[in-house]
């Protein structure tokens, strides 16, 4: 089958615009005003910018500080968990939803009270592809995604997490932003000042 | 002796002019990639040294110890010689432009060029143009199809831009009188040769835009379609030259003999010629401005086509560069 | 001051060289270049004699050779793209209609 | 001391012009013959330089090694290499003696020839005063006015030639055409 194409006139120079050069002048005007505004780039190993909240970063563990949701409460009785612990209950419901469930290594065992506790968390991040259905598919807010996105390392060995890294990064993150309103830039106002103002029609 | 005095004298001269042009182009590299990134909003170097100004030599030091690669099936003599062939042009056009009138420093006088020869101009757009050859052996040599159409592009231009380069050239001579690029200066005493000869400049503006495959006319490197053009397959300093010969040097000189055809060379500006600023702080300043006019149209515009640019050349540039002729005949016949 | 016949004895020379070029190549293009080698030594040998006379028509000539060198330049090649698209090759020993 | 540069530049540049000159000649490879020949105009160039006749110096350069030799350079890179011997053998026994007797003539015309009686328009006092440039066009642009407008003529008639005789022909496919 033959490709049809379609071929759109381009709109025609005037004899004015062809003989001052007008369309270099207009595109020479910006570079130049360009030029003399500021730079807006970050020189980034030495200012970081701190992304938004939504932001997908290396895995944490949310601690039980008293903040749970209630499914947490029904939950909390099978379970052997102090203060300042992981919340984690073990139901392997992330790895369900994971898309590469292999990276995932969790283990729990049985106390001889009856009680379950959580032995293991280990992720393999050279599998993780950030999507966040971990952390969506958890029932007591526990795994989450921090903003930390520096996750280089030398070692393979380096990029397998454990659950008090995880911990200890999801009370660092805690910490500093909790209480941050969820939105996806961090501050509009920068935003507006960069690209402009939006706009919404008015009905 | 009398003999080999003057060659070791001329020889130094000649030294001292080709390593300040090496320092000036390593720093012209440096005020380029300044002016681009602020351009783009961005600040470009900035990290080795004050603002990055010890970056051209970074630079200079990360090409010069690289792994120098030569491929498998290139004509190793020509490979060779194509990098040298680009270079050598263009850093011997130097050797007729004057940078000033001759000045006394402790009773020594000295010349701010090597040779005031009675054909500069005519040498000067020899070695311009014999440095085609390197970017055409350079697709030839590589064996590969992607540097030769890019050297082919670059023959295909050179030769249109050539002719309106020389044409748009006849407007100083006939007004001077002279090749000698000095006489031509001298001869700008009461006013510049801009004058008249508005037409040549524009015609001067694109042909160098064009010789030095500066953006609207870099076909011959095209990135978005020829990989790297012509230098594709070379590697090190062997691939620093090029973009050192064609964007640096020979810019800087064709500006150079630009400001001296059109904008009175050394001669002060109008109604600035009390200010105690030697002629050749003057020089320096046009070429200067001069160069970062083509760095702010490189940095500003999309590039041609092939055809574009040929077309551009035969049917705008060089009738452009006869009428230009013709007013400046009309203008030594009324005003004289 | 080297003596003209020196000059002379160099444009014969190449002269030579020419001649010989173009009897021995066997590619059309080699042919060709030997020529603008026999231009070039009549070019040598103009300015030569203008050296010794104190005169510079021999160097107005040598424009006029300028002139014909780029027009047999490009008419010459413009018959060897000719002849190369027709045969597919630029071999003198292939074009050999005209032999009985 | 300008004399002796001036034999200095005389040997050099011939001893270089020659050797390119062979390497036209003999090379095998077409490209190289191509190089030489640049070189071997470029050499040609300085010796004008080291007569005096800087004009057409300048001009070789831009000219003839530029601006000429391109068009080889484009062809060669349109025509594939060249397959089969660069030189015969056999025709280099013939060529030898031609060569042999076409220096011997041409010595004979140069040392013997009838120009040694003839003086030029210029004398060297006045060509040193005018300078070279001046004096050529000079001459160019009043005896020899007519034959330059018939050189650009030429050139013209060679320019229409090149495309008529170097351009595609377009055949028109009769199939397609129905």
């Amino acid at each position: 089958m033959a490709v049809k194409i379609k071929y759109l006139e381009r709109p025609k120079l005037t004899n004015k615009e062809r003989i001052l050069f007008i369309d270099f002048i207009k595109g020479m005007q910006i570079t130049i005003k360009n030029f003399f505004k500021k730079t807006i780039t970050t020189a980034y190993p030495y200012e970081k910018l701190t992304p938004p909240k939504r932001f997908r970063g290396t895995h944490g563990h949310r601690i039980k500080d008293g903040k749970e949701p209630p499914s947490f409460k029904v939950l909390e009785k099978f379970l052997e968990i102090k203060d300042g612990e992981s919340r984690c209950v073990a139901c392997y419901m992330c790895q369900q939803a994971c898309p590469v469930p292999e990276l995932f290594k969790i283990e729990a065992e049985q106390l001889p009270n009856g009680k379950k506790r959580l032995k293991r968390f280990d992720m393999n991040l050279l599998n993780c592809m950030y999507c966040g259905l971990c952390t969506e598919a958890c029932p007591v807010d526990c795994i989450i995604m921090t903003d930390e996105y520096e996750t280089a390392s030398y070692t393979r060995a380096n990029c397998v997490i454990h659950l008090d890294d995880m911990v200890e990064r999801a009370k660092d993150y805690d910490k500093r932003r909790f209480n941050e309103p969820d939105r996806i830039w961090i501050d509009d106002k920068e935003r507006s000042k960069l690209w402009g103002q939006i706009k919404w029609s008015n009905n | 002796m009398e003999l080999l005095g003057v060659i070791v004298g001329i020889s130094l001269k000649a030294l001292i002019f080709i390593i300040g042009m090496f320092l000036g182009a390593a720093y012209l590299t440096w005020i380029e990639r300044k002016f681009a990134g602020h351009i783009q909003q961005r600040p470009g170097p900035l990290h080795v040294g004050y603002h990055g100004l010890l970056q051209p030599i970074a630079d200079a030091l990360k090409v010069l110890t690289k792994e120098d690669l030569v491929p498998d099936g290139v004509d190793k003599f020509l490979f060779y010689l194509a990098s040298l062939m680009a270079f050598v042009p263009a850093i011997m056009i130097l050797a007729v432009v004057p940078f000033g009138e001759p000045f006394n420093i402790f009773g020594l006088e000295i010349k701010p060029y090597i040779t005031d020869l009675n054909i500069a101009l005519i040498l000067a757009l020899a070695f311009g143009s014999i440095s085609i050859y390197g970017v055409i052996f350079a697709g030839w040599a590589s064996n590969s199809k992607y540097p030769m159409i890019g050297g082919l592009r670059k023959a295909a231009v050179l030769i249109g831009y050539e002719v309106a380069l020389g044409f748009a050239m006849v407007g100083p001579i006939m007004q001077a009188g002279s090749f000698s690029l000095k006489e031509i200066v001298e001869a700008q005493s009461s006013y510049w040769f801009i004058i008249p000869n508005i037409l040549g400049f524009v015609v001067i503006l694109f042909a160098i835009l064009a010789e030095t495959g500066r953006t609207p006319f870099d076909v011959q490197e095209a990135e978005a379609e020829l990989v790297s053009g012509y230098n594709t397959e070379y590697t090190a300093m062997k691939f620093g030259l090029f973009p050192l010969a064609e964007w640096y040097i020979a810019t800087f000189v064709l500006s150079a003999i630009a400001v001296i055809l059109f904008f009175g060379g050394w001669q002060p500006f109008p109604l600035l010629g009390w200010l105690p600023i030697p002629g050749i702080v003057w020089f320096f300043i046009k070429v200067f401005a001069l160069f970062m006019f083509f760095l702010w149209v490189h940095w500003t515009l999309p590039r041609y086509r092939v055809d574009q640019i040929t077309e551009l050349a035969w049917k705008v540039m060089l009738p452009l560069a006869l009428a230009n002729i013709f007013i400046v005949a009309l203008w030594v016949i009324i005003v004289g | 001051m080297v003596p003209y016949e020196y000059y002379v004895a160099l444009s014969g020379l190449l002269m030579v060289l020419g001649l010989v070029g173009i009897i021995v190549r066997r590619n059309l293009i080699a042919m060709l270049l030997s020529t603008e080698l026999m231009l070039n030594a009549v070019n040598i040998a103009f300015v030569a004699f203008d050296m010794k006379v104190g005169d510079v028509s021999g160097q107005v000539f040598v424009f006029f050779i300028l002139t014909i060198a780029a027009a047999e330049a490009a008419i010459g090649l413009g018959l060897i793209m000719a002849i190369y698209r027709l045969k597919k090759d630029v071999n003198t020993e292939t074009i050999t209609e005209l032999k009985l | 001391m300008e004399q002796q540069l001036t034999v200095w530049a005389f040997y050099t540049f011939s001893a270089l012009a020659v050797l390119s000159a062979f390497g036209v000649v003999f090379f095998k490879n077409i490209i190289y013959a191509v190089l030489s020949l640049i070189s071997t105009l470029i050499m040609v160039s300085g010796l004008f330089f080291a007569m005096g006749a800087e004009l057409i110096g300048g001009l070789q350069i831009l000219i003839y090694a530029v601006a000429i030799v391109v068009f080889y350079v484009l062809v060669i890179s349109t025509v594939p290499e060249f397959k089969g011997n660069s030189v015969d053998p056999a025709y280099m026994l013939v060529s030898l003696p031609i060569g042999f007797i076409l220096f011997l003539e041409l010595a004979y015309v140069s040392i013997y020839g009838a120009w040694q009686s003839n003086v030029g328009l210029f004398t060297n006092e006045v060509i040193k005063e005018v300078g070279n440039i001046k004096a050529v066009s000079t001459l160019l642009f009043t005896k020899y006015l007519f034959p330059f407008e018939v050189a650009s003529l030429i050139l013209l008639v060679a320019m229409i030639g090149a495309i008529v005789i170097g351009r595609k022909s377009h055949v028109i496919d009769e199939e397609e055409a129905k």
